[in-house]
Formats: structure tokens, C-alpha cells, sequence
């Protein structure tokens, strides 16, 4: 078991600066997510955690011990690594049970783990198989099981999901989960996947060009996004930002903008708006907060209704996307696939706002904090 | 990838501790250094003493009078050694250029799935396994203008077949470089073939679907994956050419006059028969600056354009 | 005691009659080590004995000879054979020629195994009488014949393109010019004789010889050209006396199937090629004693008799019964002999007996290069011969 | 690569792949002609030999050229063959080759895998220096071997084979295993593998096709080596080569030539030995599918 | 253009039988998703269809002419390979470009293209750099430059989005979806991503074992699956499946279980009830249709209200996943995040089964088609 620290860790390639000083710590056995648009640096940060990279410059500390410039070996990690690396020679059972056997793990021992990891992962039947001799996915649960028969220290998991099929995904999110509740171990994972980042994190990390964005819980990083960025990229669809004035109305302040009418959408911290009247700020508005109208909310402190034009429709089976342009943004709005519109269609929709933040239009940076 | 231990001098004082250097870290040094003992040592350190040897007038044996740069005029006073190192850039550049292309040939070919393979790929290394002391003898026979190929190929009704290139001092060092790739083509073709059959199948199979033809395939993205094999195969032939002295030794010892005489035949008499240690060292070390002159460029580009790791 | 010989007395002839010692030194209770390397006249014994002697580990005793063994001796490596000779009376027994050259700064250092006489000619009667020539006594002469034969379907000059054989050759037809001019050139290396006219004759002379050999000839060892006499490919042959030996292996009788002449032109003169085996320091008294015995035996008359009958050459030592030898031998004792005194005996440079390596390395490399070039004349090969010569006597 | 040589089915296919094997076929000839020259000598007796063209067949087959050549022929003044010779070249090789094979081995994985500072200068340095001519090293290493005591000795010659041998095996390695992905060491590493581990079990297990190239090329220079074996043995370690070069310089009368090509051809069994049975571990395309991109 | 038959495929590895007899047939310029389980032969599918693998058995014919014997380059095909298979010796311009050069394009034209398709992937910087140099997100957008940059008759992407983030995701999807609509070129495309296959497909073939266990619209697969295994496989989180007894009443068939209290709910084809009375099957009712009450269903034909037992809660963004137990399945609900439950309450949800399918339990095949 772990904490970790991240001290202003920095990594070059060349003349490419890949990490521009990170700084991230977590406490022992908390799982840390790490989202970031692809080529951000998440791979890069977690080797270097391994040890497999050498950093540039800064520090990182396992469990208060400066292990900068210790060996992997010695770092007691299990990876998952993004290509699988595989090795070759070995059946698929060797190269699960490699590790233990560098641990020295009696061979009898070895076996069980490799049978209950295997079943876990639903890889019993291709034990025997060398790694060309599997499907994508397979390859990748082989990848998992070699991380997952060891009990390190701490798990390093890089996009070890992504292959495998939605079901599959499901049950192994789960077993991830379990193993975490039940051994506690300190893990950090990187995950394109939305659901994977919300249900499993603690807290989640985001970064983009080598920077982390913000570091809070999952909550927090929905609802309450440091800046543009993490807005846009947590949350799918993503969030709407849509250009908004900034109005004083009734002595406090309110956001104006125009759908097929004008409409003046209440903010929850107006005071965050002060300074700005007159000005445009960006409103951001999660797309399930723009529904078509729904009885029980009606009346609702922070919930407008306002009329817009449909310009596209698109089912997603459990929802349908209705999107629409307000004041030259696209918005997405999410309904009931039971709300038939049309594109070209005027309905009537209602804005929630009791969620929503604000962006400054040129720094990109919360103005409601 | 580098391992801790190499920078952690510089990072010492940075981080402020000292990093803890296990014999693990120290391993790959480890590993390496007897040979690095025995590079310097019996690699260059004989190098610069024969740099040294070639500013004397050692004759039989080393001795230590020096007498500048006498030793490099001497040489490129002496016609011999002038045909010696044209006789090396002929031979060696043929020769090099020839193994390549016909042991990559031969190597595609054996790759097609061949019934046989393994017969034929020994046939095409065997030439290797014999000795020159020998082989020597059954190549003037078959290049002899008298009684070999000429003579067969007369009986054979061939009456204008003229081959007498092993006593035209100007044609003498093709029969070199027949009698060479020969022997060395083979084992081009082994370290192609090993080269090949390390190759990504599923990077082939991109390519079919891109449109390439098997032609194609090989040689924009099979054969430039195996540039290291390339390099390998370079940095021997180089060295085969460069010490090819067996060879001039039981083919045609140099003759007709000295017409096929190579370098390293003209050092070995020199420092060895003639009693000329300094006059061989000087031709030794101007070899060797040959060689360097071509081959540090091209490890320079080689080992420098390596992926990042 | 043990005893290394290193040497590179490997054909037949040569190898039975070093067993002849081998087995008097077993004889004698000492172990014969015999560590022989074949090829190339020597070289690569020569380059092994230069790594065994910088190893600080030299044979007790190695096939060295001419001026070579002064070199070894200036290197210091060489052990002192006084006592023996004393024993042996070498002083007396060996002609002044041999001995001096077995001696060290006054002292001995190695012991003569025999004396090759090397301006011979080895001719095919048999051929001639084909082709109705007769035995050439000049160069003139031999161009003459050598047309003829050559008109009548034979080789007239059985030869091997390597640069000794070349040497062989050239050597003779120098020698023709006379012993002085001999001894200025390849002795005193004069640059005016290296230049002279004479030495522009002997180059065209010698270019004259490229059209009677074969096109095969190139790189042909000299037994090969030896088998053609025998065989009657060839008329002639200018070869040292172990080609002798070829022709007794084959079963030829000397003066019936073969005959041999002097080079033409040389008949008084005789150029020498003095085998020996030179002793090199070792440690421990055993071994020391078996090297003195080793010196001892090889200039015993048993030894010398047998080696020589055997290699084709004339003993060493003077006073040696003859009739077991055949009458080209007897020819070469007798000459050997009158040219003592007449100043015709003079050391062979093409087999290193003259100059140093280096300058007859030079030589040869000129005279080879003019022998298989088109386009070189005389005068450019007197030229660079001078100028080669004055190069390799740095 | 499987899928090159697919199924063929058009005619012009057909052609191809015949072409091919002619082609294959035709080189094969060429590259067997001065073999079977000495094959056909070796079976031919003096008298035919002077008498036949090369490639005519033997009068009959007649093995006594490789009796001589095996236990009765001279070598200088000793005429046992070069059996005896056998011996001493099988002490010399086969520590030799496996010693230079494991440290050129060792050398190419930390060459590409471990690299530290100056490891690939190092390299550099250690290719440009097989270019020294070997000659040239004859003088000092004598020296070197006295003082080490091994002058004149097999472990001498291992020795000095080991040192001159182990650019080339380093340079066979470490082009290989520059293709082998980076991720497997570093995966092998977080597993708990230290360096001589995964040589091991990792990078070992898939080199067979190196070390095959590797092994012919060691077993090939230091059987045929000539220059080391005559200057560095003693008079009883020569290798088979220096007996080889005696016997074939050892002339009683006649050349006997079938002897000669007799003795050459023994004393080049054993590598072609190794070919054959090498050869068949010319695997293929282990590490495909191992790793993305 | 192309359009394609695969008749009867067959594909053996040694013993195993990886494709058991595969037929499908779509249409010119359709685009065609494969989804199914992990190993489960689409990828081998895909090599199939290209050439890359020979097939066991049946044929293949692409515009009407059998190309099972064809070479890969004569069935003029695109593909993105899920492991990638750039060459490694090549930049990327050059790798995207390669497949141009082999047909003779001009250089000019295939710069001209290498820039636009590296602009649509966001890749331009990264044009002068070798594979090894990339980020796993990076090679993959290579490798799908790699056959975007043609203009094959069929393109095969084999998961070429699954190491993107979402938000790259989403606009890779759309640029797609426009080069299809624009070129109209026949794809087929493996996706384990739902909203992908839902969005992109014209047609989607449900595989499992080697077998198609359904081909149809994307609707159709999500609204009328074959068998249990496609209602289960789509859908994420996935459908619901309750064993419910049928029984008969009010002169219909209605389908009775457990929840806190017994409940019957109607079913939109009763007729196909009508043999299984008194049986237990499977309800098949996707999470969406077990929702928090909300009003303006109420009284709605299919929707019942019942009381279940919260077992767990996930918040996942958007919504909120509570999850029960029914007769021992777990059910899957999902509710407004602004309806709070707590582990252990019991409350109030609307059942809808206006869309429910049931399944025999043994044979898992659909009962009401
Ligand atoms: N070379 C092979 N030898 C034996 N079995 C193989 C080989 N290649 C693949 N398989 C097996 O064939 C089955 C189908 O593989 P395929 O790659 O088509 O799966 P897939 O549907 O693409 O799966 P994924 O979604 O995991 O990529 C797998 O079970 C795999 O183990
Ligand atoms: N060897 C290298 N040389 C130069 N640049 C590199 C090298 N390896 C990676 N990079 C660059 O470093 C950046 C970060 O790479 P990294 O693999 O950490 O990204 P990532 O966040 O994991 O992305 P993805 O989600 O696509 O996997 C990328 O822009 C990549 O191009
Ligand atoms: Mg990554
Ligand atoms: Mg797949």
C-alpha cells in the first residue's frame, strides 16, 4: 500500500517537453483516474511512476520514500501496459504467472493464481496459447492478468479496457472494483472511458499537453470543472457552451441570450457575475440539463423554458440527442426518444440551470468559482 | 530506456540524496566491461602502439627511433601500395555491392516457401566453411586460361571462349572478386534470411492492402525494416574486404606481378617478410584511416537515427 | 632434453631428411618437437617465430639463414654454438663462405644444413631432340632454341608467375653480365650499375622470356613448372637444384630423362642458397644441452649426406665422400669449388642470401611488376629499380 | 510473412514459382561447381587428374585420396594425417564460439536494451575497431599472451579469438534485438525480472534466428582461422587449419592433389555439420503480434 | 462501391473453428458494424474479407465477382488494423501516404492529401515522426490516416477508435460518418463502443463464437433482438432480465414477479404469452424503462408503478444507476441523479414495458416475434 506524490515531475524527449511539471498526490489505497486527450501524456506519466522512464527532472515518493531513481523492480508496481507487451515465447499462462515466479511464489501457488485469474478475466480456455494466437481483446485480458495475479504495491493500469466489448467491460470494471475494495491497493488508471472514470475513481486527474487540468473526485470534476477544458472534455456528450450576456435583473444577475426568442436564464451564484455585466461569458450547460419539458420540474427555481429550433435528431437507444444552434453554438439537448421532434421542427425546451458554471470567453478560465 | 544508475552522479547533487546503486544497477556495466577491458586494450591500445611503430624505422621487430612521416612518404612513394589501395577500392566496392544484392536476392527467394529450403540454404553457406588454403587451389584451376572453365567450355564446342582474367594483371582482380562473393554471399544470405523471418506479419499484410506487390513489399517496407540487418551485413563485408588477404594469399598471391595485391597482403609482407615493421605499420594505420573515414559517417547516421525509447 | 625446431623443410625430400635428424636427436635421448609450417618460403614461419620470440617463448632452434640470421642476432635472441664449433672444428670443415655467414658478430649462432646452387637449368633432352633445337650457352642462344621449340608445339620455358620464380629468373640472366657487374648491383646496390646499360639489357632480355611461357603460368608453383619438364611439356626450366628432387621423385634419371645445365651464360659462376638452422636462447640445462647436440648432429657427414641427398643441394662441409650423389651434384661441388677462388660464388639474392629483405622485397616487386606488365619499358624499369632499391636501403 | 507465398493459383503465378525454383536451382549449381571440382579430384587418382578435364568423372570411385588425407598424409615432417589436428581445433572452437556467442549476446541486449551513457559510443567504438587488420596485432599480442602466461596454448587462442570475435557477435545481437520492443524488457522488469532474468527467459527464447547467424559465423572464422592458429599454438595445439595448409604445402614429387582436396573437405566437415543442423532453427516471425504499432 | 456477400465463411485454426459459417450481405455504399464479444471472430472476419486470411470454406464476392481467391491488392480495400501495423522504419506522412504512392498517385496530389487527412486525425505535427515516437492514441489515428487517404471501394476499420479519448472520439465519429455520406463507400467497421454502432451503422451484425446471431438496423437489434444474448449484448448498461411467470389475466396475458410486492405487468404482444402460461421466462426491459415515477407517464398502457429495494447506487454524470434485486437478477434502473436514493430504501419506480421482450430461459431465443 502506497501514497503517492508527484513532485513537479518533468519529462523531455529531445526538445519536446512531454511533462511540464506534474504535480499529483494520493493518498494510500485511493484509486486515481488519469483522463487527458490522446498524446497529452498520460502513458509518459504513468512509466514514469514505474520507473521505466527516467524523468527530467522533479521527484516522485511511494509511501514517503523518494524512489526517483530506484529500479522498477524495486518499486513493488504492476502495469498494464497500453500495448500489452506481451511476451512472445510464453503461453499465455506463463506470462501470467511470470511475475510470481520472479517473486519466487511456489509453483503450486502459481497455478491457483493463474486458474483464478484466468477465470476472472474469462481467459481459462487459451492458457495454453502463445500471444499471436489471440484476439485483440484477449490479449488485453492477458495483459490485465499478468498485473492482476500479483499483489504489488501499487497497480499502474493504462487504457486496460479499451478492447474489450461493452458486456465484458462491464464485469471487468466490476472485478476492478472489487479487487480495490477488498485489497485496498493504491491505483492509478488511465481510461478513455467516461463511465470507467465516474464509477471507478476517487479522484481523477485531468490533463491535457503535459499539465494536469485539475485533481478533485469525480463529482467535482462534473459538476464543477476548474476551467473550459475539463468542462468540454469530462462528460458525453460534452457540455454546451453557449455565448451568454451577462444582465442585471431584479437586483441580481442573469444570464441573456437569444434561442427563437430572447431568453434570461437565472444563475445560481449570480454574484460570480457582477463584475461581467454587459459583457459575453460562456455558459456552460450539460446537455441532460436541456430536456423537453418535464412536468415534475416545472416550476423549479433555476429552470426556464424557452423555444428553439431543431436542427438534427440522433437516437442513442436509452436517449435522443435533439441538437440545436443558439447564438452560433451547436447544443445538444437530450429527450425521452419518446419526445418525437423533427428537424426543422420550433419545440419548446427547458433550461435547468441549477448546475450550471460560467467561462470567461477569452481565458477559458471559471468565472463562477 | 537508461538505467538509473548511469546519470546518477549528475542527480545526486540535484535531488540532494544520494541514489542508492544496487549490483543490479551496476549490472549491464558489469557485463560489459571485459569486453571493454579487452577493446582497450587489445584493440586500441595496439592501435596506437602501431600508430607509434609507424613514425619508427622498426624493421624486424619493434624498435623505437622515430623518424617522422619517412615511413608515409616511403609508401606513397611506392607503387605498389598506390595499386594495392586501387585494387581495394575495386575489389572491395564490387564485392561489398555484389554480396549484398545477391544475398538479399537469395534470401527473398529462399523466404518463398521453397520445398528444400534447408538443402539449398546449405549449399549457398558452404562456400564459408572452406577453407581458402584449399578452395584457393580449386579456383586457379577453374579460372587457370588453360585448363579450366576456358578449356571446358571449349570442348564444349565454345572454340572463341577466351577467361583468362587470372593472368591479366588487369582483369586479376575480378577473379578476386568472384572467388570472395562466392564465399560471403552465402552468409549474407543467412543473416537476411534470419533478418526476414523476424519480420511483423501483420505490418505485411497492411501493405498487401495498400496496394503493394510482393516486389514492393519487400522493398519499401520489408527491407527497410531490416536496416539494422543491412548494417550488419555492411560492417562484415567491410571487414571481409578489408582483410581479404587468404584469399590474394592461395588465389593468385598477388600475381601477375603484384596486380592483385591488397592492402593487408602489402602489410603483411612488409612488416613480416621484409622486415619493414614501420613501412607496415604506416600502410596499416593509412588503412585504417580509410575505413574510418568511410565507416564513422555511417555510424554516426546509423546509431544516431535510433528510436527514442 | 626437448628440442623445438621450427621450420618449413615440408616437401618430400625435405621432410624425409629432417626425420634423419629427428631421429639421431631421439637417438641422442632428447625429444624432437617438430614444429613445422609450410608455404610461402618461410613466411608464415617467419611470423610465427617473431610471435613465439615476443611471447618470450622461442623454439630452441629455427629455420633461419643470409642476412636474417644477423638481424635475429642484432635483436639479440641468438645463442652461442662456440663450444660445438670448436668441438667440430667448423673453422675448417666449412668453407669461409658458410661460415661466416653462420656467425654473430664472430661468434656462432647457427648451423649450415647445405649449400643450393641456384643458377641452374633443368632441361627436357627429349623435347629438343623434337624440335631440333639444341642446349642454349647464351641468352641469345636461348632465344634462338626457345623460338624453335616453341614452333614445334612446346613450351620452351617451364615457369611459375610468383615473384621468387621471377626472381629465379631474372637473377640468372643478370648473372650472365658477369660477377662483377652481379656484385655491384645486388651487393653493393650501386645506383650507377642499377642504372647502367647492362642492367637495360638484362631487362629486355628477361622481358624477352614472357612470350616462351605458357599462358597458365601464372601463380604456378614451381614444382608444377618442374612437372612439365618431366612431363615434356616444357624444354627448360632456370630453377635452384631442389628441383632435383622432382625429378628423382618422378623416377627421372639425371643425364638420360633430364639433363642440367648451368643458366646459359653462367657455366663458371655459382650463385648459393645456404640453408641453416639457427639457435635461439632457452632456458633450463637439458634443453641447452639438447640444442648444442642438435648443432653438433647437423653438421655430422651422416646428416649433411642425407639431408642433401635427399634435398638435392651439396653438403656444407667440405670433404664429404661423393659417390652417393648423382653428377648434377657433382657438377655444383665441383663449381662451387673454382668459384671460391675465381670470385664467381656469389650469394643469391633472389633467395635473400645477398641484401636484406626489405631490398630484395624492392627488387623484386620491380622486377616481378616488369615481367607481367605490357606497358613498362627497360629503361622505366631500370628507373624505378634504382629508385626502389634507394628507398628500401633507408 | 506466411502470407507472401500465398496460394497460387493464376498461371503467370505458376510461371513465377517456377522461374524461381530454376532460378534457385541454377545458383545452387554455380555455388556447388568448385566443390564438386574438388569433390571429383578428390576421387580421382594423380594420373587422371593430370590427364582429365575438371569436372570429368572418376575413372572409379576410389577413397584412398581421403584415407591419406585422414590419418596417413604429411604435414611438415609428421605423417598422421590431420586427424590429430581434429582435436586441438574442437578445443579451440567450442569455447571459443559459446563464449563468444554469451558475451556478444550479453553485450547486444545491454547495447539496446540498458543502454548508459556512452554504451552506444562504446559500440562504435568496438565496430571500428574489428577493423584493425589483424596482422598488425600479431606482435603485441604475443606480448600480451606471454605475460599472461597463455602464450603458446589453447586457452591462448580462445583468447584471443574471444577478444576479436566478440565485435561481430555484439553487432549480430544488438541489431536484432533492436527490434524487439522496448515495452517486453520494461514489462519484464515491473514483473520483477532483473537484468540477467530477462535475458533468460524474455530476449533468449526469441534470439534463435541471431544466434544460428551468430554461431555459423563464430564457428566458421575460428574453425578456418589460419593466422591466429599458426602464430599463437604451440607445436603441439595447432588447429587443423595449419596441418591443412603443411599438407597442402608438403609435396612428395607430384602434387596429390586428390589428397589435398581430400583434406580440405574433411577438414571442413564439421562446420558444414554445423550448417545443417543450424540451419533448421531458422524459425520464423516470432514476435509478430506481440505489441502494437 | 461495392457491395459485398460473404457466403457460408468458414475459418479454421488447426482444430479450432474460429468462423462457423458466416453469411451476410449488405448492400453498396451500406455501412456495416460488427460487434460481439471479445475473440469472437470479428477480426478474423475482417482478414477475411480482405484477403489477408485464407478462408476454410465458402466464398466471398464483392460487385458481384468472387474474390475469395483474389489477392488482397486487387480487392482494392482500406483497413485500419486493431493492432495498427504501421511500418516502423516510415514517418507518418510517409506511412499515410504509402498506400497513394502504390497506386501511382502523383507526388503533389498525395502531399495534398497527407495534409488533409493528418488535419482531420489532428495529427499535422506529428507528420515527420517515426511510430515508435507516438502515443497509442496517436498511432491509431495513424493507422486510420492510413486508410483514410485512399478511396477504396470498401474501407474495414477493425476498432479504430478505441484508444481515443471521448471527446476526439466524438469528432472522429462525425468526420466518419461525413466521408461516408460524402463518398458513400461501403464500410464495415468493428466497434465495441454502443454509441458508435448505434450512430454510425446502417446495419449492425451481432456476432458471437463465429456465428451471426443477428443482422439488422441499429434500431431493430436495440428495439427487437434476435435472443437474449443480442438483448443482452447491446444496451449498456445492459437490458434487465427477470424471470417472470406468465399468467392470465383480465382475458389477456400479463407476466407476475416480485418485487417488494407481487406486480403483474401487461405485455405489448399478449398473444404470444398465451402458450407459455404458468411458465417462468425471462422479461427483457431495458434500464431506461425503470425509472424513477414520473409524472408525465403516469397512467400511461404499458407502465406500471412497484416498490423495489435499493441496492446500490452508481452516479454516473448524466444519471444515476440504482440497482435492485427481482427474483434474484440483479435490475438495473435508471434514475434522474436529482432523485436521491440511499442503499437500502425502498422506493417507488415506474416500470414500462412498452418495450419489453421476453425470452424462453432454456433456449434463450425470443418468444414474442
Ligand atoms: N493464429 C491463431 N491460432 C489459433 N487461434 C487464433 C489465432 N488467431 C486468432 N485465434 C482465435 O480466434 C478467435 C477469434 O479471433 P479474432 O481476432 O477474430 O477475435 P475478435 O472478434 O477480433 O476479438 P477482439 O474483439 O478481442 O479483437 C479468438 O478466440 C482467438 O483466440
Ligand atoms: N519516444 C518519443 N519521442 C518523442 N516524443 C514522444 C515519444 N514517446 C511519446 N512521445 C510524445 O509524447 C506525448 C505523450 O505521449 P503519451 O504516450 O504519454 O501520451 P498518452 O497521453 O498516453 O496518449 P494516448 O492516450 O494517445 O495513449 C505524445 O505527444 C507523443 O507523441
Ligand atoms: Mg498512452
Ligand atoms: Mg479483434
Amino acid at each position: 500500500m502506497a501514497n503517492l506524490v508527484i513532485e513537479n515531475v518533468k519529462k523531455r524527449y529531445g526538445q519536446n517537453e512531454i511533462l511540464k511539471g506534474i504535480n499529483i498526490s494520493i493518498e494510500t489505497g485511493e484509486f486515481l483516474i488519469l483522463v487527458g486527450p490522446s498524446g497529452c501524456g498520460k502513458s509518459t506519466l504513468m512509466n514514469s511512476i514505474a520507473g521505466l522512464e527516467e524523468v527530467s527532472d522533479g521527484r516522485i515518493m511511494i509511501d514517503g520514500q523518494d524512489v526517483t531513481f530506484a529500479s522498477p523492480k524495486d518499486r513493488d508496481i504492476a502495469m498494464v501496459f497500453q500495448s500489452y507487451a506481451l511476451y512472445p515465447n510464453m503461453t499465455v499462462a506463463e506470462n501470467i504467472s511470470f511475475g510470481l515466479e520472479m517473486r519466487k511464489v511456489p509453483k503450486e501457488e502459481r497455478e491457483k493464481e493463474v486458474t483464478r485469474v484466468a477465470e476472472m478475466l474469462q481467459i481459462g480456455h487459451l492458457l495454453k496459447r502463445k500471444p499471436a494466437q489471440l484476439s485483440g481483446g484477449q490479449r488485453q485480458r492477458v495483459a490485465m492478468g499478468r498485473a492482476l495475479a500479483r499483489r504489488p504495491k501499487m497497480y499502474l493500469f493504462d487504457e486496460p479496457l479499451s478492447n474489450l466489448d461493452a458486456k465484458l467491460r462491464v464485469e471487468m470494471r466490476t472485478e476492478i472494483k472489487k479487487l480495490h475494495q477488498k485489497l485496498g491497493t493504491t491505483i492509478v488508471y488511465v481510461t478513455h472511458d467516461q463511465i470507467e472514470a465516474m464509477t471507478l475513481a476517487d479522484r481523477i486527474a485531468v490533463m491535457k499537453d503535459g499539465e494536469v487540468q485539475q485533481l478533485g473526485t469525480p463529482q467535482e470534476i462534473y459538476d464543477d470543472p476548474a476551467n473550459l477544458f475539463v468542462a468540454g472534455f469530462m462528460g458525453s456528450p460534452a457540455m454546451n457552451f453557449i455565448p451568454a450576456k451577462v444582465v442585471q435583473q431584479n437586483g441580481t444577475y442573469a444570464l441573456s441570450l437569444e434561442t427563437k426568442s430572447n431568453v434570461v436564464l437565472p444563475f445560481p451564484k449570480p454574484g460570480a457575475l457582477s463584475s461581467h455585466v454587459g459583457n459575453t461569458v460562456l455558459l456552460g450547460l450539460r446537455p441532460e440539463m436541456i430536456t423537453e419539458p418535464q412536468p415534475h420540474k416545472e416550476g423549479a427555481t433555476f429552470v426556464v423554458k424557452a423555444d428553439i429550433e431543431v436542427e438534427v435528431t440522433e437516437p442513442m437507444g436509452a436517449d435522443t440527442m435533439i441538437i440545436t444552434r443558439i447564438q452560433d453554438a451547436e447544443v445538444n439537448c437530450r429527450s425521452n426518444p419518446a419526445y418525437s421532434a423533427q428537424p426543422g421542427d420550433v419545440i419548446s425546451m427547458m433550461f435547468d440551470t441549477s448546475k450550471a458554471v460560467v467561462f470567461d470567453k477569452d481565458t477559458e478560465e471559471r468565472l463562477d468559482k | 530506456m537508461t538505467t538509473k544508475s548511469a546519470n546518477s552522479g549528475s542527480r545526486t547533487t540535484q535531488s540532494g540524496r544520494p541514489a542508492r546503486l544496487s549490483l543490479a544497477d551496476w549490472m549491464p556495466k558489469l557485463v560489459m566491461a571485459p569486453t571493454v577491458v579487452t577493446t582497450i586494450v587489445c584493440i586500441y591500445g595496439y592501435m596506437i602502439w602501431t600508430a607509434v611503430l609507424s613514425f619508427t624505422n622498426s624493421r624486424m621487430l619493434p624498435t623505437y627511433k622515430f623518424v617522422g612521416t619517412a615511413q608515409y612518404e616511403r609508401l606513397f612513394d611506392n607503387d605498389r601500395w598506390l595499386v594495392a589501395l586501387s585494387n581495394l577500392g575495386v575489389f572491395g566496392g564490387l564485392f561489398i555491392l555484389i554480396c549484398l544484392v545477391l544475398g538479399v536476392m537469395l534470401a527473398i527467394f529462399l523466404d518463398q516457401k521453397i520445398r528444400a529450403e534447408g538443402a539449398i540454404r546449405t549449399i549457398y553457406l558452404y562456400p564459408m566453411a572452406i577453407s581458402f588454403i584449399v578452395t584457393g587451389t580449386a579456383w586457379k584451376w577453374l579460372l587457370n586460361p588453360t585448363n579450366g572453365i576456358e578449356k571446358m567450355m571449349i570442348e564444349l564446342g565454345f572454340e572463341d571462349f577466351r577467361f583468362n582474367w587470372l593472368s591479366d594483371p588487369d582483369m586479376v582482380v575480378y577473379c578476386l572478386v568472384i572467388a570472395a562473393v562466392w564465399q560471403a554471399s552465402g552468409f549474407v544470405m543467412a543473416l537476411f534470411l534470419a533478418g526476414l523471418r523476424g519480420v511483423d506479419g501483420e505490418m505485411i499484410k497492411a501493405a498487401q492492402l495498400d496496394g503493394a506487390g510482393i516486389f514492393t513489399t519487400y522493398r519499401r517496407i520489408i527491407l527497410p525494416s531490416l536496416k539494422p540487418v543491412f548494417f550488419s551485413a555492411m560492417v562484415i563485408l567491410s571487414h571481409i574486404a578489408i582483410k581479404s588477404f587468404d584469399l590474394v594469399a592461395s588465389l593468385t598471391n598477388g600475381g601477375p606481378g603484384y596486380s592483385s595485391d591488397l592492402p593487408a597482403n602489402f602489410m603483411y609482407t612488409h612488416a613480416f617478410n621484409r622486415s619493414q615493421m614501420g613501412l607496415g605499420s604506416a600502410s596499416a594505420m593509412v588503412m585504417l584511416g580509410c575505413v574510418l573515414a568511410i565507416l564513422i559517417p555511417y555510424l554516426y547516421s546509423e546509431l544516431r537515427g535510433e528510436r527514442h525509447e | 632434453g626437448e628440442v623445438e625446431v621450427l621450420h618449413w623443410w615440408t616437401s618430400g625430400g625435405e621432410a624425409a631428411a629432417i626425420n634423419v635428424l629427428k631421429q639421431e636427436m631421439t637417438d641422442a635421448g632428447h625429444t624432437w618437437k617438430d614444429f613445422a609450417v609450410a608455404g610461402g618460403g618461410g613466411e608464415s614461419a617467419m611470423t610465427v617465430l617473431k610471435s613465439r620470440a615476443i611471447a618470450g617463448n622461442p623454439p630452441a632452434s629455427a629455420q633461419i639463414k643470409g642476412p636474417t640470421i644477423q638481424e635475429w642476432g642484432d635483436l639479440g635472441f641468438l645463442t652461442n654454438l662456440d663450444d660445438v664449433a670448436k668441438q667440430g672444428d667448423w673453422d675448417s670443415v666449412l668453407p669461409s663462405v658458410v661460415s661466416s655467414a653462420m656467425k654473430y658478430d664472430g661468434h656462432y649462432v647457427a648451423a649450415p644444413v647445405n649449400v643450393h646452387r641456384v643458377n641452374w637449368m633443368w632441361a627436357n633432352p627429349e623435347v629438343f631432340k623434337k624440335a631440333g633445337a639444341s642446349i642454349p650457352t647464351t641468352w641469345d642462344q636461348f632465344i634462338t632454341e626457345a623460338k624453335k621449340i616453341k614452333a614445334a608445339g612446346y613450351t620452351p620455358l617451364a615457369h611459375g608467375g610468383q615473384a621468387w620464380q621471377d626472381a629465379t629468373l631474372f637473377e640468372a640472366i643478370a648473372l650472365a653480365k658477369g660477377s662483377k657487374f652481379y656484385n655491384s648491383a645486388f651487393l653493393s646496390l650501386s645506383d650507377d650499375t642499377l642504372r647502367s646499360q647492362d642492367m637495360i639489357d638484362v631487362f629486355t632480355t628477361f622481358k624477352a622470356m614472357r612470350e616462351f611461357v605458357d599462358p597458365g603460368f601464372s601463380g604456378r608453383d614451381w614444382n608444377i613448372a618442374t612437372s612439365m619438364v618431366i612431363n615434356g611439356e616444357a624444354a627448360m626450366q632456370i630453377m635452384g637444384d631442389w628441383a632435383k628432387g622432382e625429378f628423382t621423385a618422378a623416377g627421372k634419371k639425371a643425364g638420360i630423362d633430364y639433363v642440367c645445365y648451368p643458366a646459359p651464360g653462367t657455366s663458371g659462376q655459382f650463385t648459393f642458397n645456404i640453408d641453416s638452422l639457427a639457435m635461439f636462447q632457452v632456458d633450463g640445462d637439458d634443453a641447452q644441452a639438447a640444442q648444442q647436440d642438435l648443432a653438433r648432429l647437423i653438421l655430422e657427414p651422416k646428416f649433411q649426406e642425407t639431408f642433401n641427398l635427399n634435398k638435392g643441394s651439396i653438403p656444407a662441409r667440405l670433404n664429404m665422400p661423393r659417390d652417393k650423389f648423382d653428377t648434377c651434384a657433382h657438377a655444383s661441388m665441383d663449381a662451387f669449388l673454382a668459384s671460391s677462388t675465381t670470385g664467381d660464388l656469389l650469394p643469391s639474392y633472389a633467395h635473400g642470401m645477398a641484401v636484406n629483405s626489405m631490398v630484395q622485397g624492392a627488387i623484386n616487386d620491380v622486377v616481378t611488376n616488369f615481367f607481367n606488365s605490357e606497358s613498362i619499358t627497360a629503361e622505366e624499369a631500370v628507373d624505378k629499380l634504382a629508385r626502389a632499391v634507394k628507398a628500401a636501403d633507408m | 510473412m506466411s502470407n507472401i507465398a500465398k496460394r497460387q493459383t493464376s498461371t503467370l503465378d505458376k510461371v513465377l514459382r517456377i522461374a524461381l525454383y530454376v532460378t534457385l536451382l541454377a545458383m545452387a549449381l554455380v555455388y556447388l561447381a568448385p566443390f564438386v571440382v574438388m569433390l571429383l579430384t578428390s576421387l580421382k587418382d594423380v594420373e587422371e587428374i593430370r590427364s582429365g578435364t575438371l569436372l570429368s568423372l572418376p575413372a572409379s570411385l576410389d577413397f584412398y585420396a581421403w584415407g591419406k588425407a585422414w590419418s596417413g598424409a604429411c604435414t611438415g615432417g609428421t605423417c598422421e594425417g590431420i586427424a590429430p589436428y581434429f582435436l586441438n581445433s574442437f578445443q579451440i572452437v567450442i569455447p571459443a564460439v559459446l563464449i563468444s556467442t554469451i558475451v556478444g549476446a550479453l553485450n547486444g541486449y545491454v547495447i539496446s536494451h540498458w543502454k548508459f551513457r556512452g554504451s552506444n559510443l562504446f559500440f562504435a567504438a568496438l565496430l571500428l575497431g574489428c577493423f584493425i587488420p589483424f596482422q598488425v596485432i600479431l606482435l603485441p599480442m604475443a606480448r600480451t599472451l606471454g605475460w599472461l602466461g597463455i602464450a603458446n596454448t589453447t586457452t591462448g587462442l580462445v583468447f584471443v579469438h574471444v577478444v576479436y570475435g566478440v565485435a561481430f557477435t555484439t553487432l549480430f545481437f544488438r541489431n536484432f534485438y533492436q527490434a524487439v520492443p522496448a515495452e517486453l524488457v520494461k514489462a519484464a522488469r515491473l514483473d520483477g525480472a532483473g537484468f540477467f532474468t530477462i535475458f533468460y527467459r524474455i530476449i533468449l527464447p526469441i534470439s534463435t534466428p541471431i544466434i544460428v547467424v551468430t554461431i555459423i559465423w563464430q564457428f566458421t572464422q575460428i574453425w578456418n582461422d589460419f593466422l591466429f592458429g599458426v602464430a599463437f599454438s604451440g607445436f603441439d595445439t595447432q588447429p587443423v587449419t595449419v596441418a591443412l595448409n603443411n599438407l597442402v604445402n608438403t609435396s612428395f614429387g607430384g602434387k596429390e592433389y586428390n589428397v589435398d582436396m581430400a583434406a580440405a573437405i574433411i577438414a571442413a566437415l564439421p562446420t558444414l555439420l554445423v550448417y545443417v543442423l543450424a540451419g533448421k532453427y531458422f524459425v520464423r516471425g516470432l514476435t509478430a503480434g506481440a505489441v502494437k504499432g
